[in-house]
């Protein structure tokens, strides 16, 4: 798996840099917060036009630029640094991603190239009251009707679901359960009995919205469901896309946890007490130390499943719920820190930290929890193995 | 008037109040007569609004005033601060003119303590009282001080000495709020709460007989105030009034004004009662790894509870106080950051969300965009180790930069840029 | 429950500390833990002859000197602090709760003075194999033969069960399981059939023994199995037993503990590194405060447990794991804090703080893992609670 | 000779070996090839028994060793430490006495820079060295001294000037170990182990011209050996030797000697790759909170090789170093505790037994009693703490009390008695 970047890699990093901190000030991310879509829709088209950013790893076949997750955990790194207000994650990570791993040949050439462009925004429906990130938590209904299908229920937690031109619905065959009869289902933004409601979030440069379906006539994109076909597809698909997502989450995460450890780290060279900066002061500086080993680790972790994902082999399935974990507990231990190291005034409305303290914990509890993900990789790792590896 | 017994002291101010207490009356009406008779202070001395009792039989008299719903003293940091500092460090004159109004409620307070320059370290604060005849010319900024926004007081440090070492040219002033010179400016937190203000002074003006002890030794009178502070803090127990008629209705009002920016501190707290009725609710409590984390945290918090016990006991024994108030206020960081994970542990997805589409109804959010400040305010963690390890353990203090040089000398914080209101803050990034 | 010492404890704690101090010194300690019998019966006999330390809260009636859990918590502290080598947990804790808990009036008559006077020392088998401190984990069966009962089966993790003259074994009737029909059996140390093996310990200066039971003859000590007699009254005499006893250990532990931090807080005032105190560097310092911290929380709660033993009401179901839990893992961090403070020194056989840690990491481990207490308080905390009750 | 490429040398080294390795040669026999012919020390220059190759192209060499088997140059602190220090800092003449014996294994060497009373501040030593005529006088205490008991030279820090800052009255010698002024005893550690040992110097004797580097100037010196050090600690990858023969049995028991004190570091890193057998084998994986800390560990585990790969790859790239040789450190220990932890929750009672009685075979034991010595050796955590704040993160160092100064001036710690073995420990209550 190879953990550094290359040159050009460090070149693209910089001009993603530049174009994000040009874009998304603190002032603009302030402002984005308080509004219903979240998001500048011009930056938005920018960003498309100028550095094809939402269609970055998407393969050159439906209209993206071919990169590599190891490409996109850099965007997203950067992404995360400015707490960049967009339909990114929403829409190029989890839609896109649901889209790529689950849907027709048809289907990819039909919906792909309008989310690579920028064109259009869509968002995944998975979630719903139960909070579950999984195959077994869907309980919504696709019942086929001539033609189609007509969905009726209700998703929530879904990322940009407001605004979205169109939502990936994941919904389960009449009868089905668990793993069995998951399909894919696309919703234009402004169907007939969709109803959707922005809800207010923890962090407000993330919008969510509770999706409610009532006899939504609906077009399934996932594979047909013949004779001979899978029952467990849709539900492998869902799973791959979710690792996917965890691995970007997990290198967004790490962006935010970095640029917060270098404003708290000058903060600590500059603030003044006692006569010394409070940098020199153990309490404070081993804190800070701390912080850079926990983030050192957090980028390893989140550049090795960059990787993973990338090559796409065995590895991905333990490297993806270790990264959302370990990730997670990272980046909200440094935001909770820097708060401390900054005191009065780090808890305050006017200062940054309390964005990216929410954005950590917010992005903790996305895609399921740290435990969630540490009792997946540990029923990974203690299945019994073949002989003789015990590492 | 002989010492001075439990049962003496119960039944003179039952008879008291048997005569005097009125529901119906004026709250003020009510409380000149509190005032006048010594029953609202009792540990004050009887020259001034007390009745020179012992603080031990305190209690005694609340028990009573309690027994019959009698509306006490004003609430906030009038009486319970600013009073016994201006008592036990106030020229006569400040007595005669400032603490039967803070008694009665007339003149609420606000303390000027804390800039945004020095925070842990408060002695190294930067606003400066100058001469000028009679009077002292203040200017320099305040910040986190509650209630200044209707204050009609505030307790004021400010530096009148800048060529001695920075504990010796501190001065302590009763200033008085609503001057031309003065600006309250609400500031808001992370929760969302302003229940806070920033103070700007600009050329405010104080009368040099409002200095409280002596110019340049203020020091010494704000260890009381904080003394007084913690005191309070340890004490703040307050439930509604019961009960009907004006006085009640009055004083029900007076401490909702004055319990306003407190709304939020139960969830700074982390809302350690709520545990496990939502665990139970959510059906969360079938996750044996949830399980543990409950136990956890109700151990420590129970733990934290009976250490409080014990020193209270102990004290009561006449044993002398031992490290309780650094343990008590770190514990309850420790229990504010544990209860968030806790109830996000439990929430899960739903404490993504916040106001009344949250968990229940946005307290849990509350309560996780709350709880940093429970290991800032009132003294960092990282202080209250300081405090524990030299104070409890003995152990060296490090060795100090700033304390033996005139102040002048000290290096400072770079000063933010004067952010007069009225003129715009754009240029503050900090 | 009281929570402070009366000037009464307080003077009985030093008359036991002196005496403690001068029995029981580091060096007698290191001597001790090196013998097969891990500890001095002239020690033993002169702290029973003098103190009555052995009966000290066994009933006056079975030649107790009737004082209560809080007196002997302060016994165990002090012996504790010192490292006492001693019977006194397995014998006086262990073996005579049992009795006291389980057996029949004349039982109690006539094995509790033996143990009182320290004459005798008892041990108490009861965990087997599988290390499990608990009703369900006892599986030796105790087969009824004319007039008396025969024991087959293994017990291990027996404090000083090479050593007592008294063996109480926890066994079953057979065919039960569970909960269901436990008893206590009494049998000498020397009896046929028995086979006592000492245990090589990691905590030196407590010493352990395996039990083989080869058709061993043994007394029924608690009461009998008539037909109308509660099938449960031996799984609750012996959850009685263990919660008194991790009450008592409970408040060994944290003598251990805070007689650490003492050495400790002031091996940093003395030991000087780039001219100045250790302990004037914050790293070292806020180490020793926040040790302060846990030790002042773990003895609070060692003491309201001891005071819930001794009023024996509701609330010792759930001091007993709490206290057991949080003053384990207390117990533990301070011996591992300890080490670092003191840095190479600290790591070395010469010094002692290695027999506190070995101490605490045995602790920790004897009577189940604080993670198991931890899932008996939250089982008791979560049940269902009347209307309103919400603490 | 032309610029040599990773081709060229392969090629050289490889018809070398084809003509010179012979496994059954004896080992100091083939050890004198090595030296005479610089393949032994290859980045050495070649007038000192090596053949100036680029340190980047070490590996190439080592490679071919190990592709035929070959034997290299004597294990331990000779050639790794006591090598390259006195190439950097030596005279020509040590050079010429002391560089071939290391090389070849004949002299084995040890490190006398720890004392009792300096350990994290080796600056600040106190053992003295006093001229006397061509001699130096050495009269003190070190510590932890591996292989201190059978080695020929020791690598010797000592005082040489009280009157000036602590830094710069030191000076470094290559001190003859077998003399009447030096006893050495071994120091028993927590888990049984005596790994280390405590050298004692009652008027040794050592020749000025044993000098490495000059008279006051020996911290520049020993900080040169404590690079190399962690470049040792780095490398240290050594499994045993395979194939047949005289000097392969022959270097097997010298290795076998010199890795003896390290036998338990396994155990003190926590033995981390036994876990997920523990907990099959147990069935304490069926537990969800075994396998929550499970999880925890193999990630904190993998995070750390993964960070120290990208390290790796970073400089292969030209990019240059961060922190991550603390962080290395630093995870060692957080590793291991945990790792304990985790062994503990997996074993349960059974881990409070040792020897043949304790989970397998006392290895849990073993790790229970090994891991506290993670966070000590080689740089206690806090002082990785310092390295990685000030020199990685570039914030302040602490005012220092005691670089300004004549050493003379500065607090030191009381001595302890000294402990002449010939004379009993009674006295010693450390």
């Amino acid at each position: 798996m190879q953990l550094s970047y290359s040159d050009e890699q460090e070149e693209f990093r910089r001009v993603v840099r530049r174009f994000l901190e040009d874009h998304s000030p603190s002032a603009e991310v302030r402002r984005l917060m308080e509004t219903n879509a979240g998001y500048d829709p011009a930056v938005w088209a920018k960003l498309s036009a100028e550095l094809g950013l939402p269609g970055l790893h998407l393969p050159e076949a439906y209209g993206g630029q071919g990169f590599s997750t190891v490409e996109l955990g850099i965007v997203l790194q950067e992404m995360g640094r400015v707490l960049l207000c967009a339909p990114f994650f929403g829409s190029s990570v989890l839609a896109a991603g649901a889209i790529l791993n689950a849907a027709t040949e048809a289907k990819k050439q039909e919906l792909l190239p309008l989310l690579a462009s920028g064109e259009r925004i869509a968002a995944l429906a998975l979630c719903e009251a139960a909070g579950r990130w999984d195959a077994a938590g869907v309980s919504l209904v696709a019942t086929p009707v001539d033609g189609g299908f007509r969905l009726d229920g209700e998703k929530t937690y879904v990322l940009d679901g407001h605004t979205a031109d169109l939502v990936v619905v994941v919904a389960r065959s009449p009868g089905s359960s668990g793993e069995d009869g998951l399909a894919f289902f696309s919703v234009p933004g402004d169907a007939a009995g969709l109803e959707r409601r922005r809800l207010s979030t923890l962090d407000a440069t993330r919008k969510q919205a509770r999706l409610t379906f009532s006899g939504v006539r609906a077009d399934r994109i996932s594979g047909d469901e013949t004779a001979g076909a899978d029952p467990r597809a849709g539900a492998r698909a869902l799973a791959r896309t979710l690792d996917f997502a965890a691995v970007a989450l997990a290198n967004e995460m790490v962006g935010g946890a970095e640029k917060l450890l270098e404003t708290t780290v000058e903060y600590a060279k500059t603030r003044v007490q006692f006569g010394r900066p409070i940098g020199s002061f153990q309490a404070i500086k081993h804190k800070c130390a701390n912080l850079l080993l926990e983030v050192e680790l957090a980028k390893s972790v989140a550049m090795y499943a960059a990787a993973a994902a990338a090559e796409d082999g065995d590895e991905l399935a333990e490297a993806a719920p270790l990264a959302k974990a370990l990730v997670s507990d990272v980046s909200l231990h440094t935001a909770a820190e820097s708060i401390q190291i900054h005191g009065g005034i780090g808890f305050t409305w006017e200062h940054d930290c309390h964005l990216y303290f929410k954005r950590a914990r917010s992005s903790e509890l996305l895609l399921g929890a740290p435990n969630e993900h540490r009792e997946r990789l540990a029923q990974l790792l203690l299945r019994q193995r073949p002989e003789g590896e015990t590492r | 008037m002989s010492e001075p017994s439990e049962a003496s002291v119960r039944a003179e101010v039952r008879a008291w109040l048997e005569a005097h207490w009125d529901p119906e009356l004026p709250l003020r009406e009510w409380r000149e007569k509190l005032a006048d008779s010594g029953w609202g202070c009792p540990s004050w001395p009887e020259a001034w609004l007390g009745r020179g009792l012992p603080v031990a039989l305190e209690h005694v008299v609340s028990q009573e005033f309690e027994r019959v719903g009698a509306v006490g003293i004003a609430a906030g940091s009038g009486p319970w601060l600013a009073g016994p500092t201006i008592l036990e460090h106030g020229s006569d004159e400040l007595k005669r003119s400032l603490l039967r109004p803070l008694v009665t409620g007339e003149h609420t307070w606000c303390q000027l303590f804390s800039e945004p320059g020095s925070g842990s370290d408060l002695a190294g604060l930067t606003t400066r009282a100058e001469r000028d005849g009679d009077e002292f010319v203040i200017n320099g900024q305040k910040v986190w001080n509650t209630s200044a926004h209707h204050a009609d007081y505030g307790m004021l440090l400010a530096r009148t000495n800048w060529e001695v070492p920075k504990h010796r040219g501190i001065t302590y002033f009763a200033l008085e709020m609503k001057q031309p010179g003065i600006t309250v400016r609400p500031l808001r937190q992370m929760n969302g709460h302003a229940s806070f203000n920033e103070v700007f002074l600009n050329d405010a003006r104080v009368s040099a007989a409002n200095v409280i002890g002596e110019v340049d030794r203020g020091w010494t009178v704000a260890l009381a105030t904080l003394a007084h502070e913690r005191r309070m803090v340890s004490l703040r127990r307050e439930g509604p009034l019961p009960g009907r008629g004006r006085a009640l209705d009055e004083a029900r009002e007076e401490q909702a004004h004055v319990m306003a920016p407190y709304v939020w501190y139960p969830q700074r707290a982390g809302r350690v009662d709520l545990v496990l009725e939502r665990a139970r609710e959510t059906g969360r409590g079938d996750d044996p790894i949830v399980r543990q984390e409950i136990a956890r945290l109700i151990s420590l918090a129970r733990a934290a509870t009976w250490t409080a016990q014990r020193a209270r006991e102990a004290r009561g024994r006449g044993r002398p106080p031992g490290p309780e108030g650094s343990i008590g206020k770190l514990c309850s960081s420790h229990i504010a950051r544990a209860a968030a994970n806790v109830h996000a542990l439990i929430s899960g997805a739903d404490a993504m969300l916040s106001g009344s589409d949250g968990a229940l109804d946005g307290i849990i959010a509350e309560v996780l965009v709350s709880v940093p400040g429970q290991s800032i305010a009132g003294g960092t963690d990282e202080i209250q180790h300081n405090i524990l390890a030299e104070r409890s353990l003995g152990l060296p203090r490090e060795p100090s930069v700033d304390t033996g040089k005139p102040f002048r000398d000290v290096p400072k914080n770079v000063a933010r840029p004067a952010r007069d209101p009225g003129r715009g803050r754009a240029g503050d990034t900090t």
